[in-house]
């Protein structure tokens, strides 16, 4: 039997190693040609509980994590009690034969035949290769490569291990699940939305990070560390979050491109750090990435519940851009945009992702390196009139910028409001020329706004809207009822077809500052619009009707900690039937 | 040659007889005597009265937060260790809102000199107790007097082994001046813990008050002998010792980074070649 | 020559006493029976620089500051020269002779000849309470008693310094400007809104407050000092305003009623407890006094450009209740109703002012504190079923509450998700539960809003909008417009009302959460609509637009830290034409 | 009589072999000699690993945010001073995001007992240093070695002059438990700090690393002896004593205050004629 895409779910406790391996088939996959999106769902704790690592992979494009599983890789009993009712209809368990379940769709995997204790989930590695009907060699090749790093006697017995798992599942063809050949194609990268965004920050020059370790943040600061010396770059690890912005802040004035990295609760103990840049016209990139609040929450899972927060986070009024990747390339991208942002505008720019999408690993064209330019902390001295002032009004805004110590001038600023050479002031018309001049940096950023991306045609007959990570779902979703390979759960979306409907999408990939030409058009044609978002109460939506007086009634929302999928919204449809109201 | 004149004059906002202006001078005495030009000094400071000092001299400036000069200064340091950066504000926004970072910079031994105006008051809010307070000093807001034990920063810089840690007093400038060009020189955390009377809000350590008190560390005094040096931080009540209380040869927080030996890290170009081995490593 | 109302301003440094000399100015006037409204205008520094005090004083009701100055008392030439140019027509200068000006319109004050050096403030008292022609012997018992605490000779001296400046300033009767004497009335009390704020809080039962000290809300703490043997309650100055935060959620937490104080930097730093107090639900209620940001701003000024930033404070989704006193007795009552709310919804609650209010003096009939009731943390154990469950899910959200120690039943709860015990959780369908629990709580809340107060007629040709400390100029410039007392600088709305056109005012005491059916109907029926707020974005449009998709497009925005006069509206209603634009 | 079984038994989400499940038991028994019952005590906590530990007993709880233990007990404590507060989590809780708390309630000397599981690492962020980590400690995010010198938890107790500062191991569960019941009998703050060994992060800090350094402070030494006390302070290479290092009689912060002469602030009436009076005030 085929299958392509297939959904491939493993199941078991912290520390059984199901990372390693669901890293180690998610590289083979990637080696092999295929797309890949990979779900990871964790407990906040390091041994035991529940875990499981889903990889979804195919010969097409993928854009979004799916629901029902065609291979379940069970490390453990309590994958199959949990996640049984998940199994497609010809779905296959694999699992250990000690807790393996009576039934067809059951292969009970002699784990101990392949290996000893150590390297037996490398053997049902094995298994889930020759099922998926995958290259035995190449796939070989990575696990020796994998453990390589490792004593060669290691390597040797994971590679045995897994050649014993995949002779012996070839034998079981009744359980084969091959996936089509993919095209052949140049080498990809392997990247999750963390790894993206700290190479999307070397790229464009970031000198300097400091952190303080927080859920589902902390990978950038360490996917930095693990280049740092080759690339140049300082990363700190601070003794709280405030201590993480501030020096960050004194780094990027001193001339070294800058950025931080945190989770909601460390972000709230920046929000003053935020307003400091603001008001020193500091560059600074400050990634949030989402899990659920409120306080500390569920830490290792998922959300888009901090959008309206970080869009107003700081006391006073100052500009910022918001972007919000929603795939792997964005993370890469729209980090070295909100560098540029950062440096051409001189504050706090930020990219909101999260959990789902920080860990979620894909397949990646290369990015072209020789073509990435970096930014450009300061002026030439010379080519500034003395005395220098750092805070000089000008047209748009924007002050030159010079940094200390790159020649005599001196740059002086201050957090309390300043003249124009930066130096503290009370006079109050002084203060109204320096909150026009910080105020006028809006109008740059608002015209620079990258646009929604829509999909569909001009007038549909439902329009889902999305930002951030929701992207790939809302997009499938859409293509599904489209093509009308919705199956049996999109009998709402269906309807809508059936009778010649139509759907679009609505992308935001910056949801700050909204530009309602850029989007209302799209909004006011379309004969319903829902509007799609990890949380519960709508805050794209929200950000919408403030900006554009367009209020989106309908509004799917999902806050149990698991990433939207297309199966998620169509059932949200159903129960909203044609009439609205939330998820 | 830099001459007291580049550091220039300038109107304060500061009370009258404040030992703020005293300060000040010591402190320009001190940054000519380590023969520093203003354009190779960068000052952070937070809010008080003491935090707007480096608005009165000629020099880079950084006045930020209430309590967070230190992380400021810790990343402009990494970030161009060619600065010399000197840390200026009050014991409130060091010792008090600033207190954690206190504690990690002397950890880190970050080459930055701290200038703590020690008024052991909240002078800019008017007159709150702040942590160097004494026990049971009395303000508007503790009528009964400071609960709390007042906060001895040579003791805990002492106690944590701080690379340089050094006591003054407004009321000897020359001093002064000196402990500012040690600390400078100093490579490392120095703290310098200036007494300083606040006229406005402090009627108890007054100028004379702490005049009476003030004693230099005698010759035979070794600033690297630990145990002299705790002993030394908690004479307080009869005596008060001022001068380079403890010292040691720690190495430097930037020494810790290897990227630093190739200079500040400021308007560097990206390795694209090395950025290309870095994007093989995901294939 | 008569006046009524009179605006008086003492200029000087800070440090000469004005404070001094301005509250005992207004304590005479208000034992005189006048109404006042005081504006305290000064720099961040303790000496020196340029203040004012600015008693605005009359028969009538006053809500607002006013423009025109009618008595400028200048205690240093500085205040002339910055003055002179607000002076009103026939306005008199009363200035020491040493630098009085020469003119008819200043009269020099021979201050060495009424007193020393140390009681000059007093004479010039004198002088001000003649040219007023105030009860001579009932002022000066005032300077008695006020200057009694200290030594006896101190209260003579000064009450010699008064009747000499009293005496020498009769017989300058061409200066005279006298406040016709007013109706006479019961003994009322004389607050600002913080020491209003303090007051509300302990009547509703206020046990603990823990703060750092920040401007302008420092006298809030202090005002609680003050009276905390007596009313028994502690006040505890924090390390820090994270510290402060947690203190009052500790404090609450084990059953008694808290509140913090803070300004827009102090709040950022408290804004992960916010989120804390949410998850937990513990009541507190967080009072944000306003300055001009970003950052340090402007630390001694006003403006009301934190209300956004309040409104979505912490990470995550959960309700609060955002209250904006308009009056010193709005500051009592809106603080109890913050109390109330706090209790009621167990989550954090606001109450947000500004430096305008926080120091504005005025005349307040004394509240009957005899029917004031104050909030019951907790039930009594006694009448809930055993296992207590802290977090019990139920129709409105609100679990019955307990506090540890009251019996024998246990008190759990979690920053982390939890299950109705408290306990930390990681089941996702729990996570659902808690969610919807929380945000049912939100229903309750917009149940009770405050809804907003008109005034004018049904459908007036313009229709004036504000929140919180902007209410009196709003009101009065409208009542001013419809009575045709505008005067040279009316012309605006004069034509307005030329044409037989009205004016009517939409106040929002209450500005989270927002009920359009509160107010939309006055917006639409409205034939021009403008917004005016104390910053320069148009905070509370924006989030009417968001709630209720009318977008005024005209704001009328002040953000150099002065407070909002019925003057400065006019003039930007004259500015922005019949056509619109911001001020 | 209260009974261990009255503390229950809680499943947890430790790693086999975790020391805090020693620590869970030495608690316990801590508790039980203190004669307390569940509903008497408050535990507060942060995140992190070791702040879990209070959902494995019966007790109040308030389990908090990241390093805001402090701050919430001593709230707690002030609003009812008749409750057992007890502070518990993770060294990276206690001493790195609540390092400024950490200095402000030793000043308070606020009547809580602070329990902090010291296993020189974040454990629940999977293994980056801590403040206690050795110096030169590697890690993933401290490749090259952790850069800071250690923090010293018990010579910044001892030198700040805190009420009581004691040490313990999680491999001495009896020894502990004494210094629990101990530290929660003395009124002041006590500090109690434990060395817990993380089985998935450190494996320089281990079990037998501790075991073979512990000692017990000797009969003859006297914890009131503040010379004594910081030289054991500092003593930790090569052997690291355990017990009561040091204690003195300062008294608590709640006696500050007198409006808690009447006992807990919980469920007062407004005293209105008192309140009438203060109005009055302000005619
Ligand atoms: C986050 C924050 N909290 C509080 C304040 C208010 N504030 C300004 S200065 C100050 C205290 C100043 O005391 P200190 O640092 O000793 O300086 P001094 O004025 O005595 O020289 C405070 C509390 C602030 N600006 N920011
Ligand atoms: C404000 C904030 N920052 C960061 C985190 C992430 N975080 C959770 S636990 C932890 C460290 C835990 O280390 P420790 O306190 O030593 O406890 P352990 O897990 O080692 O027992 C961190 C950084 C958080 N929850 N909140
Ligand atoms: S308040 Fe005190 S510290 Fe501040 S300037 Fe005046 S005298 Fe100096
Ligand atoms: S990570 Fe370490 S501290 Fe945490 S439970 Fe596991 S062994 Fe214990
Ligand atoms: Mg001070
Ligand atoms: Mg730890």
């Amino acid at each position: 039997m085929k299958l392509d895409p297939v959904n491939i779910m493993i199941g078991g406790e912290a520390g059984q190693g199901l990372a390693t391996v669901g890293e180690l088939l998610s590289r083979i996959l990637v080696r092999g040609g295929y797309s890949i999106v990979v779900t990871q769902s964790y407990q906040s704790r390091i041994r035991g509980g529940h875990n499981t690592y889903t990889v979804r992979a195919g010969t097409g494009d993928l854009e979004a994590p799916r629901e029902p599983i065609d291979i379940l890789v069970a490390l453990n009993g309590e994958t199959i009690e949990k996640h049984r009712p998940e199994l497609a209809g010809g779905g296959v368990i694999l699992a250990g034969e000690s807790f393996a379940e009576e039934s067809d769709a059951c292969l009970a995997m002699p784990l101990g035949a392949f290996a000893q204790e150590t390297y037996r989930n490398t053997g049902a590695l094995g298994v889930v290769c020759a099922v998926l009907g995958l290259d035995r060699e190449t796939a070989a090749g990575s696990v020796t490569e994998a453990f390589g790093k490792k004593k060669p006697e290691v390597a040797d017995s994971n590679r045995d291990a897994f050649l014993a798992g995949y002779a012996w599942a070839e034998k079981q063809s009744s359980y084969a699940r091959k996936l089509p050949a993919a095209a052949k194609r140049g080498a990809r990268l392997m990247l999750n939305g963390n790894q993206a965004i700290a190479l999307g920050a070397v790229s464009a020059g970031a000198r300097f990070c400091s952190f303080y370790p927080m859920t589902p943040s902390t990978s950038i600061p360490l996917t930095l560390i693990g280049l740092a010396d080759k690339m140049g770059l300082i990363v700190e690890q601070a003794e709280d979050e405030i201590a993480a912005v501030n020096m960050a802040i004194g780094a990027s004035f001193a001339g070294a491109p800058c950025m931080v990295a945190t989770s909601g609760g460390g972000f709230a103990l920046m929000v003053e750090g935020v307003s400091l840049a603001a008001m020193t016209e500091t560059p600074i990139v400050i990634v949030v990435a989402q899990r659920p609040g409120p306080a500390t929450g569920l830490p290792t899972r998922t959300e888009q519940a901090d959008l309206e927060f970080v869009a107003f986070a700081g006391h006073g009024e100052f500009p910022r851009a918001i972007l919000a990747p929603g795939t792997v390339e964005e993370c890469f991208h729209l980090t070295r945009a909100a560098f540029d942002l950062a440096e051409r505008y001189q504050g706090p720019m930020f990219v909101l992702t999260d959990q789902f999408l920080a860990d979620s690993l894909r397949a990646v064209e290369p990015f072209d390196v020789t073509h990435l330019d970096r930014v450009r902390p300061g002026g030439d001295p010379g080519s500034i009139e003395a005395p220098y002032l750092r805070h000089r009004v000008t047209e748009g805004g924007v002050s030159p910028r010079l940094v200390p110590g790159a020649g005599a001038h001196l740059v002086v600023t201050d957090s309390d409001e300043h003249t124009e050479d930066g130096h503290l002031t009370e006079d109050l018309s002084e203060r109204t020329r320096q909150v026009d001049k910080r105020l006028a940096k809006v109008r740059g950023i608002a015209a620079g706004v990258i646009p929604p991306v829509y999909t569909g045609d001009d007038a549909p007959d439902l329009l889902l809207v999305s930002w951030g990570s929701t992207r790939g779902a809302v997009r499938e979703a859409a293509s599904l009822v489209s093509s009308g390979n919705g199956g049996s759960v999109w009998e709402a979306m269906d309807e809508i077809r059936a009778d010649g409907g139509t759907v679009g999408t609505l992308h935001f990939p910056q949801v700050w500052p909204l530009v309602p030409e850029q989007f209302l058009g799209h909004l006011e044609r379309a004969k319903r619009v829902v509007c799609v978002e990890g949380n519960a109460t709508g805050q794209l939506a929200n950000l919408i009707r403030r900006a554009s007086g367009f209020d989106i009634t309908e509004r799917i929302g999902r806050y149990d900690g698991l990433p939207i999928t297309p199966e998620y919204i169509s059932r949200a449809l159903e129960s909203m039937g044609g009439t609205g109201g939330g998820a | 040659m830099v001459s007291i004149e580049d550091y220039g004059e300038f109107e304060t906002a500061w009370c009258p007889g404040c030992g703020n202006f005293a300060l000040l001078e010591g402190m320009k005495k001190g940054l000519v005597a380590a023969e520093l030009e203003p354009h190779r000094v960068l000052f952070v400071s937070g809010i008080g009265q003491a935090a707007k000092a480096p608005h009165y001299l000629n020099a880079n400036v950084f006045d930020g937060l209430h309590g967070r000069s230190l992380p400021v200064a810790t990343g402009a340091k990494l970030a161009n260790p060619e600065l010399t950066v000197v840390v200026e504000s009050g014991d409130g926004c060091c010792y008090g809102e600033g207190g954690n970072h206190f504690l990690a910079a002397i950890r880190r031994n970050i080459d930055v000199t701290m200038i703590v105006h020690d008024n052991q008051i909240y002078g800019l809010t008017k007159g709150q107790a702040s942590p160097t307070s004494a026990e049971g000093h009395i303000t508007k807001a503790q009528p009964h007097g400071a609960p709390l034990e007042r906060f001895n920063p040579i003791a805990v810089a002492v106690a944590m082994h701080a690379g340089f840690v050094a006591r003054s007093f407004t009321g000897m400038t020359d001093h002064l001046a000196e402990m500012i060009r040690l600390g400078i020189r100093h490579r490392g955390f120095a703290l310098i813990d200036v007494l300083q009377p606040c006229v406005s809000y402090n009627r108890v350590n007054t100028f004379a008050w702490y005049k009476k008190r003030c004693y230099e560390l005698p010759a035979g005094y070794d600033p690297r002998n630990h145990a002299a040096a705790m002993q030394a931080a908690y004479e307080w009540e009869e005596r008060i010792p001022v001068g380079v209380i403890y010292q040691n040869d720690r190495p430097p927080f930037e020494d810790h980074f290897p990227v630093l030996g190739g200079g500040p890290l400021v308007g560097r170009e990206v390795d694209r070649a090395a950025l290309k081995d870095v994007l093989k490593k995901f294939v």
